[in-house]
């Protein structure tokens, strides 16, 4: 089932406390301020403000040359943000949903990965490409599913999977200013959660630093994306049962920060990896992969995964949730791995 | 079903009509359902645009294989779909043609009726409608396939690649275009440089018609003779019918980025009344009422219908 | 560096010592003979008879309407072959590389994946999509990956990876008669290895068996496509230095037989999975999380992988040999694992 | 560079001429090397060419910038790249100017000359054009993108994309298709329904021009006429230029799928020749004496360069 939104992470002093969306807005308008390079362009991204609302305001500001609807060419939206990339731009595109990636396929996983490589470094391609992706109700098979891990595969692109507003904000900051092209997936089930967020220009999430969410003795969960509070309520449901979860959520996939994750997994000896993505060869196996392959003999017990179901996602909004993690699912299986 | 003057031709006319009011009851009684209940998803009503979808299907044979595209249920119902199990997909229902699960707003599908179904990328039906005509040549079952698509659609690359194989190749497909001006929230001259969507079919060699989409009969006279030209094997035809959005992108959606009055519930041209006007009174009358029973048992039975159980998550993935 | 083709297998009575494309040509043709439904679509497959050979005479046989020409139109390739089975045909088409699935990623990911279950299992998708895959020698970042992972990642799809003469003609005839979409991804580098094919119309090779190519006792390694040479090769090597491992192909990664690689790790507790896909998030990293989820307790040390590089692949074909597997890294990292 | 009559006029021819039979020595002198050393991968060539490849491009200012085709060394070597890093590429080689890693047949690049490089995937620079002029656009900076494409690259979807987007926006980029009536097996003529590439023009809404491949000049005049109309922001132009594929589809292609005789070495309409005409003899001779020592000195040089180390495999992932 939805869980309601929550408030994440913990407020500073000069933080205020506002909805994930509102954070990448911010984070839009503020880079776009700081450098006159950096535009969009998207399909109803203008004057509508995009399906989500994302961008609602910001062809006000910055006119419709900066802030640019085009038409239903997803091609061109990837591909022609790494084309004006090269010319001396950095575009930040929008497809409507993240599936849509797959429209434009070519563009990504060959385009905006390769280019600077097979032309031997001459041209870099400061390209973000924000991707609404997950669950988020009755969307369907081809506007549902989580495809980070694809990006992950594919070497040449950097993943963002912010899970809260603050890293939201201020990892697109980052994205916005990396010179190489960043796929940025936004969880559509998180658009509406709110939270503490830094009253700064310059916060900048640095790629490739994991969060420990919370912090625990007995087992380390690593979770991205709307997983995230899922993992957090599981571990104060396990808590009074004595059982001591440390919550890690990467930011990033690529890069990823392993080194944390290991860590921690050198404290407590046990490894759940929870995503939305399905199953198989999902983000998930690499972690596990990772983490056995450097740290094999601190583990007391198997790496286990708590992911979506290796099926297309039904249409439906009640079923679609049975097709990915609930907290009571993640509970079960912590006390299980707990206790082996 | 042909283009014949004479009495073929007021009985076709009637049922033409029967279809469209049949699916403009069910598109009110969609609206009130999503106005008042709520909705687990969207909604992209077809309102005002029943008329050229079922003229244009009412030409297609029984076995011909149709795709359709979002807006609304007109050309399934058309196409012989009965209402329960599409009401049954949009409400989740393990009675939808889809047994509740890949059902929703835009897929229903129904194997025996040549129903193909829709894919949730737009223009994924260009290639996919080229290749179903192409099985169609080489196993020389004279079935022509007819796709319908929107016009912001048809700026899709996939448009490109079907067209220019399906001429080259003469398959028997028949391309409609239902431009309603929009695409979301952005109007058609904004995403096209030639006036018409049809101003493209020379570039692929075939004929390109545009027609009065609010006008049923006449959308079915070009979809005939598209069909004919189709099965003669002389290749695609692309019609494009001018119609007109007259609620928002999905039900529900107020249409800030309009900068011209929104549409109220009057709809211009309405084929509704077009098509009324040549049947007497009490014959119209009689067809409504049955149609209007007709929705209102079908939404109930949906309504009452079980939403499909979790297992079904995990049925379909293979055959 | 390239290794010479050598013949892999054992013959047995009735076999034919032939070709990995002559097998391939020969599955298509017998199939086509078979069932006249069965018809094939691609650039350049029928006058020519493909950039690589493969389909060469089948249109002599078959005439231009079986063995039909496309222009260059991958979306309409694999979109249309979705809906020409929707008509009742058996499409068996061709990409002229793999790497072009993302020309047509929203056919394959999405159509061919999901178009079954989204309209309720009405349909079935009986295509074949044939995906000459790998380094070759020069084809440079888009024209030599290896994606099969990917495949494996979105549900729907079925997926072989044929490292055989043997298995390439059995598991294509299985692709064929199998009612689900297929990926066939043809290792370029084995076109023109040679081995024992068996005399028969009806050498059918089931999806979702492993092949234990060879039988070992200190170390399991899996290994597909042009990797499963050199992890023989290497198992050569290894065999007078008291390391017998074993050599497991998995043949099919979805379904994927798990079963045997796990019962193999079983007696020998040690696994290493080598495959020339770039390592991270590759289908290395499912098979070591799977067997270490299952098989915990019975493994001495962490699964390695020996895998590609994580980077797009350069053009030249000296360096691009470079990022992938060699027999001396395969026999390194065997010897090193064996050891811990 | 523009058209005018007179004594720039014959400047321009000469340059043209220059660069026209120095690409010339440069195909055949790499023949040469394929066909006695063999080659890692596939050389493209673009013998018979590149006349209309030189004569576009000497359309272009220094700050224009293009995306070429997979057909030769002549888009690039005509907007001022060194023989030497070419060859380098295409012999793999550290002095190349992908460092010998991206390199090879068909990846190049001068970021400050602005050749942009190219994709293995036919029809990927419609798109990245089409970006590079919005950008261009945007800054306000006057370039001009060209685009060069095969007949086979022109049924991709993203010139649909592309080339709808580019016109509806008025982009600064112009579209040269180089015709020659083959993608690899297959003839123009079995992937085309409309005779020409430029038929496609209208349907977006931009001018289509077609012109004689082999006649440098008309192409450099037609080229420089698109230019000017995208430099005033009038939008695209898409030019086709009609020529001949003299070898195969790769050297060493030996054309099994052709019907019709197999070109042999004499080129016919040869651009070389043809610009030749109006250049006194002894001019001609010195510029020939000189374009062909050119070539062999960067040929030897390119050959003498060293290997990349295996270390750059590692490079350049990342900014
Ligand atoms: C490839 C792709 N891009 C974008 C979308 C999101 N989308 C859904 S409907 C729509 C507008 C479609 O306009 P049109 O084709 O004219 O149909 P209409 O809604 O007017 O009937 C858009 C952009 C999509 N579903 N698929
Ligand atoms: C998307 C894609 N499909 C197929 C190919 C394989 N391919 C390379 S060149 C070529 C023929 C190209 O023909 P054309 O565009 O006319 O150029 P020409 O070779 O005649 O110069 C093909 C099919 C490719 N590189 N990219
Ligand atoms: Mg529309
Ligand atoms: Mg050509």
């Amino acid at each position: 089932m939805t869980t309601t939104p929550v408030t994440t992470g913990t407020t500073g002093a000069t933080d205020r406390v506002i909805g994930y969306s509102r954070a990448i807005n911010e984070a839009l308008a503020e880079e776009m301020r700081r450098d006159e390079r950096v535009w969009m362009m998207g399909q109803d991204i203008g004057r509508l403000g995009g399906v989500f609302g994302l961008t609602r305001g910001l062809q006000e500001e910055f006119g419709p040359m900066r802030v640019r609807d085009t038409a239903i060419n997803e091609t061109f939206i990837v591909g022609g943000a790494a084309g004006a990339a090269l010319a001396g731009t950095i575009p930040v595109v929008e497809l409507q949903f993240a599936d849509f990636l797959f429209t434009a396929a070519d563009e990504i996983f060959h385009k905006l990965a390769k280019w600077r490589y097979m032309h031997g470094g001459q041209f870099t391609l400061p390209v973000v490409v924000r991707l609404p992706s997950g669950v988020v109700g009755g969307a369907g098979a081809e506007h549902s599913q989580s495809l980070e891990t694809i990006a992950m595969h594919v070497p040449g692109l950097k993943v963002a999977v912010p899970a809260t507003p603050s890293d939201a904000k201020g990892l697109l900051k980052a994205a916005i200013r990396d010179p190489d092209p960043v796929l940025f997936f936004e969880h559509k089930g998180l658009y509406r959660v709110k939270g503490p967020v830094p009253e700064s220009d310059e916060h900048v999430v640095p790629f490739g630093s994991a969060r420990v969410a919370r912090a625990g003795n007995d087992l380390t969960v690593v979770a991205t994306g709307l997983m995230v509070d899922r993992a957090l309520a599981a571990a104060e449901q396990l808590a009074p049962q004595g059982i001591d979860v440390e919550v890690i959520d990467p930011r990033t996939l690529v890069p990823l920060d392993i080194d944390t994750i290991v860590a921690s997994v050198e404290r407590t000896h046990r490894l759940m990896v929870v995503h939305e993505a399905s199953r198989t060869a999902g983000f998930g196996a690499e972690i596990a992969t990772q983490v056995q392959e450097r740290a094999f003999f601190s583990l007391d017990a198997p790496v286990w995964r708590v992911c979506g179901t290796d099926t297309p996602l039904p249409q439906d909004p009640e079923l679609e949730q049975a097709c990915i993690p609930s907290t009571d699912e993640i509970v079960a299986a912590a006390r299980a791995l707990a206790a082996i | 079903m042909t283009n014949d003057p004479g009495p073929d031709r007021e009985q076709l006319e009637r049922e033409v009509y029967r279809k469209v009011v049949t699916i403009r009851f069910a598109e009110l009684r969609i609206r009130d359902h999503v106005e008042k209940e709520g909705f687990g998803g969207f909604w992209h009503p077809g309102i005002g645009q029943e008329g050229l979808q079922v003229g244009a299907v009412s030409a297609m044979q029984d076995d011909d294989y149709l795709y359709y595209a979002h807006r609304g249920l007109g050309y399934a119902f058309a196409k012989g779909m009965p209402l329960e199990p599409l009401f049954g997909d949009l409400l989740g229902r393990a009675s939808g043609s889809t047994r509740g699960k890949g059902g929703g707003t835009v897929h229903f599908a129904d194997a025996s009726r040549h129903v193909l179904g829709q894919g949730g990328t737009l223009g994924s039906s260009f290639v996919m409608g080229a290749g179903t005509a192409a099985a169609s040549q080489l196993l020389g079952d004279g079935r022509v396939t007819v796709v319908f698509f929107g016009d912001g659609a048809s700026g899709r690359g996939t448009w490109h690649e079907a067209a220019l194989q399906a001429s080259v190749w003469k398959l028997p497909v028949v391309w409609i275009c239902e431009n309603n001006g929009w695409a979301l929230s952005a109007r058609f001259t904004e995403q096209s440089p030639t006036e018409h969507v049809a101003d493209r079919a020379p570039a692929y060699g075939m004929p390109g018609v545009i027609v009065d989409g609010q006008d049923a009969m006449a959308v079915h006279d070009a979809t005939a003779e598209a069909i004919d030209r189709a099965r003669r094997g002389e290749g695609p035809t692309l019609i494009e019918a001018k119609t007109l959005r007259i609620r928002g992108h999905y039900e529900g959606d107020r249409q800030p980025y309009r900068d011209d009055p929104v549409l109220g519930d009057e709809i211009p041209n309405d084929p509704v009344h077009r098509l009324g006007e040549s049947i007497p009174d009490d014959v119209r009358r009689g067809i409504d009422a049955e149609a209007r029973t007709q929705v209102e048992q079908a939404f109930d039975a949906a309504l009452a219908a079980p939403r499909a159980d979790r297992s079904v998550i995990f049925e379909d993935v293979w055959a």
